[in-house]
């Protein structure tokens, strides 16, 4: 039976019935047992599960994953959490040059079962480092896996995925998206196989690739320019690593035209390699530049809700640039 | 050196125990006062909605900060954490400055940038503090090494909970500033908790001045809610750092009497072990020692408390009628 | 007067001239006093400055950046070596948490004169440790520069412009052309300003932009090529941040086509950006895909000889992708 | 727990130094000889262009590698870090594949994947292991909260050296193990450089084993030229380990013979300073040890030499004759 859950609510079931269902699932992290997490992802699991399998950790992420890594190498299925992935750049080494290669460098045999949860995003009044994004590194290195579910649905069936997937997954959940997004849940086991990407509508006129809670933000859009007589097709690239070109090349073909919006800065932003990936293997099929409405180019979202604002993408800003794209 | 237009001019640090002047004594309690009605101000703007983000009180840690960073002088710098707001009220930024911050307003030394309790102040070389633990005592490092590259005699004081401790970040600063003897005091404020954690869960120490065993330099453990002893024990450091006999790494035992943040509502602690700290509150434990050495007395106190109300407010104003910054200053100071 | 020097031997000197010129400049880093560096770039410098001003470290990058981010502060020019670009990782926090923003948060009330030299590259045996490139992270970080010079010329030339930079900068030195590559470098002091791509030839028929060490590996495919009647222009874009988009465009807007080379794995790596850049701003003028010739996506560039040699793009692969191109 | 298949079906370490077994004594400088011999036959090999990259000659270190890990059994893990590639033959990984490693053949444990010196060999537990230094250790540790979970009585050994020491992630690692008192035992190997680095520009310490002060477990220094004292504290900080009593750090002071790697020709230590080290050599010292004990004759050691000689060519050959891997394997074993 499916209720409505929020996004976060989703993640907790999920991490509650996983760890019930493996004993080898165990998570660990800051502030994670005692208190349920700083947004209370895992809130009820040491009450249920106890300090052996709910590890309350020192203020150190490096040794955060390299445990998690560590473990899974003895067969365990750690799920290592992140409190902000402003401060995932501590536990960089551990991921890229640990996680990431592991099963590189010793063709296969070991492999590196982790499912790092990271909180992520802005829109919030988080400033400077408690907002950032920080996942487009990580797709530049293969041998992670990196997802970003936008709806309840999602978050529960891909974090089960990411958990029972032998490779190391970086599971990035925007913080908007915890109490703001509910959708209907099924209360039993099912998961949201990680590769494919979703249509979340279909459309003739022009393709929209987004992600994360910039999938709220395109489809309102959509509905403003639906109104005004374009169709948008939105695709949400819920797995950022490995990308699903299959699909969107496919959406790409039908409609010629492609904009591509994420919250993240722009330069080297995950919509970098996207509009690549258009521009190079749907071109003849191209009526129109592949934009991209992004965040600005600054080091992060300031806090002075002016600021964060003004760096904010929204359902405004992705009007003006459709309809830009659909008159071209 | 220059302490000109240092709001607190003092020179050099007083190093006999039993000869602090009345002077000196009389300013600690003044900014112990200043610091807590500070900080409970701040709290109160924050649960009228005054301002967004969020808030790390200080409440409870007054006598580490003003111990640890009173007698330093302008050219002097402090690495300041998530929970050292009031260590710029502490090394004079004038408290407008100090609520422009909290409102994130045009007039704040960042220009809104920063989250509220995140402020630093470069004229007076307090660091503008990044989130990320332990950041700030690596940068502060860095800091007395170019000190003392340039023949300098200023000290960095870098601020820190028992939390830091943990991170790579740590170790790799103090076991550099061991090296090099770096004119550096590392104050830990072990407030026995990091977030939800506790300090079991932390470390297999029992006192965390033992991590200096590491580094080769002294590691002392004190009482962080006794000013004077907290203020001998970093004063005596300073003096060491400013001659060039290296860093010193300073455990001030205290307690935050708050959540992690103001949207924590601290439930993993219990009544008891607040209430018992709170009963070790450091300002009328003060207070008390000044009473019974007659340097202050009820009228002088209640002078002192409606001066800094009236200063707060003033500031809070200040802070209410600045603007916001303009949307579009968001693409400035990116790159030179 | 100008004289050949190799690479590397640009770097050393621009290292000596400056020290002497500005005693606020001193380097730091493993192994780089008493040995005088991994690849002896900073050879010479501790007999010449001494203890002082050339500092052997302990071995932690993270202290490394951070002592130079500090002494910055108070108006030190340090010039900190990581040894290769594959331990950057550990100093990640310190670039992009501290350096990149640490003007942006203090709205300027802090500036961060760093440079960064950092070893990167394959194609010499290094194997998965000592090969890698790992700029393209950067590129995503605005408040940082990033450069990578492939001449010795530039070498020189930006290094010193980079040390005088009032920004914190980056600047990669790809380990291959250190002894390989030589050119004319004049004896006194110049700088090769931050910002503009160079041209290294002209061309008519399709754009290449590219940087390090495919420099070379791209003007000997284009050589080939003009046998073969097809004139690529080469377009080094030697500072990657921020990048010099109105020469990228102004060529793609003549030739009307464009292919980027680069050494680094493919998905992410700076061609994404440039792609984007392109087909984004230059679509009208595009009479073909935006191509990449890359290296695969594998997590590092592994050590068995025909493994590397499997991942590297030689002059062959490049060649036919321009005829490719070309054709189109 | 299963020893069977391991080439050493040694049950437990022996823990009493005054009955040692005579096969505990010649398996141990068998060892010894055998990882001398391999050493410098890797260094004639590289030498000699049979391989390319690099080789990080362990050369001076026997007596700690050996000494530190021989007492492990089969399903106990060993996180080695470059300079260990002798570590693979002491926990029993047979000669050709230690020698495919080097010459990065189709018939290597990682198929040519990493370097030479970096290998492990996932079916004896030994972790290949990454270059960027602390990443082993911080992983071995990470195995070491997992057999501790899993209830299982294994132990991990993780080798690292005096320069490991300085970086953030020896500190986490560390000081999760000691709030966790995770089975593993930290050995470094303090051969005064890292590289050209001297220990003074690394530390304050005079003993790295004053680390352990900051984590709340024993941090021993030992004589990493006497195999026996290594054996000794290994074996009983494994038996402490294996028991739930947490980690142990042991120092073992001791020297590289030569360079860095084989590229480098270490002008930056004197002559005075190897040579006087190279009479601390450890293997003549423990066949003196053998042989006033008449436990050695001139007669088994040259038998003993002999029989590692032969296995070594053979090794060698079966490296020489395994073919490279197919260039189109790179992209295989990216994900699962
Ligand atoms: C690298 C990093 N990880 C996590 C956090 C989130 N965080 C902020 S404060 C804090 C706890 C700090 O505890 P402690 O150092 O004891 O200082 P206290 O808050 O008790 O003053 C944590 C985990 C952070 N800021 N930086
Ligand atoms: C994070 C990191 N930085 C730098 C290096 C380069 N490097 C390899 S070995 C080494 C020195 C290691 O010294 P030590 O730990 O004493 O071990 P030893 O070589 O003496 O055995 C360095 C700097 C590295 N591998 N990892
Ligand atoms: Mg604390
Ligand atoms: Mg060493």
């Amino acid at each position: 039976m499916a209720r409505t859950l929020a996004f976060i609510e989703a993640i907790t079931e999920a991490l509650h019935q996983e760890m019930e269902r493996d004993d080898r699932v165990f998570v660990l992290g800051e502030d994670i047992g005692l208190s349920g997490g700083v947004f209370k992802a895992t809130s009820g699991l040491l009450e249920k599960f106890g300090e052996d399998r709910v590890l309350d950790t020192p203020l150190a992420e490096g040794i955060i994953i390299a445990a998690s890594i560590g473990s899974s190498l003895v067969g365990l299925r750690p799920v290592p959490e992140i409190q902000f992935t402003d401060f995932i750049t501590v536990g960089m080494d551990q991921l890229v040059q640990q996680a990431a290669k592991i099963r590189y460098r010793s063709a296969g045999g070991f492999s590196c079962p982790i499912t790092v949860r990271i909180c992520c995003g802005g829109g919030v009044g988080g400033g400077l480092y408690h907002s950032q994004e920080n996942a487009a590194w990580f797709v530049h290195e293969p041998g992670l896996k990196v997802v970003m579910p936008s709806t309840a649905y999602d978050a529960k069936g891909l974090l089960l995925a990411a958990i029972r997937d032998p490779d190391p997954v970086l599971f990035f959940e925007h913080k908007k998206l915890y109490r703001t997004i509910k959708s209907e849940v099924p209360e039993g086991d099912y998961t949201v196989p990680i590769g494919p990407a979703a249509i979340r509508r279909e459309g003739t006129d022009l393709t929209v690739l987004t992600y994360g809670s910039m999938t709220h933000v395109t489809l309102e859009a959509a509905e403003v320019m639906s109104k005004r007589g374009v169709e948008a097709e939105v695709v949400e690239v819920r797995t950022l690593a490995p990308l699903d070109k299959a699909t969107i090349l496919a959406s790409v073909k039908k409609t010629s035209k492609c904009m591509i919006i994420h919250e993240d800065k722009r330069t080297m932003g995950i919509g970098a390699e996207l509009a690549a990936i258009v521009s190079e293997e749907a071109f003849d099929h191209l009526d129109g530049p592949v934009v991209r409405v992004t965040g600005p180019d600054i080091p992060a979202i300031p806090f002075s809700p002016p600021l964060e604002k003004f760096f904010m993408v929204n359902p405004e800003k992705v009007v003006a640039a459709m309809e830009h794209l659909a008159a071209y | 050196m220059a302490t000109k237009g240092s709001p607190r001019a003092l020179a050099e640090p007083e190093v006999e125990k039993s000869a602090y002047s009345r002077e000196l004594l009389l300013g600690l309690y003044r900014m112990l006062v200043k610091c807590r009605l500070c900080d409970e101000k701040a709290r109160i703007l924050f649960r009228q909605s005054k301002f967004a983000g969020n808030f790390y009180s200080g409440v409870g840690h007054e006598a580490t900060e003003v111990g640890a960073a009173y007698s330093l002088r302008e050219d002097d710098w402090i690495a300041p954490s998530h929970r050292d707001w009031t260590s710029n009220i502490i090394k004079g930024v004038p408290l407008k400055f100090c609520f422009a911050q909290l409102f994130a307003k045009a007039t704040s030394p960042d220009r809104g940038r920063s989250s509220p309790a995140h402020m630093g102040y470069p004229p007076l070389n307090i660091i503008t503090p990044a989130s990320s633990i332990a950041g700030q005592l690596n940068v502060g490092t860095g800091v007395a090494l170019g000190l003392k590259k340039l023949g300098r005699d200023s000290v960095v004081v870098s601020f820190f909970g028992d939390g830091a401790t943990s991170i790579g970040g740590f170790h790799e600063a103090l076991n550099f500033a061991g090296v090099h003897r770096l004119p550096i005091l590392y104050v830990c404020k072990n407030n026995l908790w990091a977030e939800s954690v506790p300090l079991r869960l932390q470390t297999a120490l029992k006192d965390l001045s033992d991590r200096a065993k590491a580094y080769g330099f002294p590691g002392l453990t004190v009482d962080g809610n006794d000013v004077l002893a907290v203020y001998e024990a970093a004063s005596k450091a300073i003096v060491r750092a400013r001659s060039g006999e290296g860093p010193t790494l300073i455990e001030c035992k205290t307690y935050r009497w708050y959540g992690h943040s103001e949207i924590d509502p601290a439930k993993y602690r219990s009544k008891e072990e607040v209430e018992a700290w709170k009963k070790k509150d450091p300002i009328p434990r003060f207070e008390k020692y000044l009473i019974d050495r007659k340097v202050l007395g009820e009228e002088v106190k209640a002078e002192i408390a409606a001066q800094i109300t009236a200063e707060i407010n003033e500031a809070v104003e200040f802070a209410d009628q600045s603007p916001y910054p303009e949307p579009a200053e968001a693409t400035d100071f990116v790159w030179s």
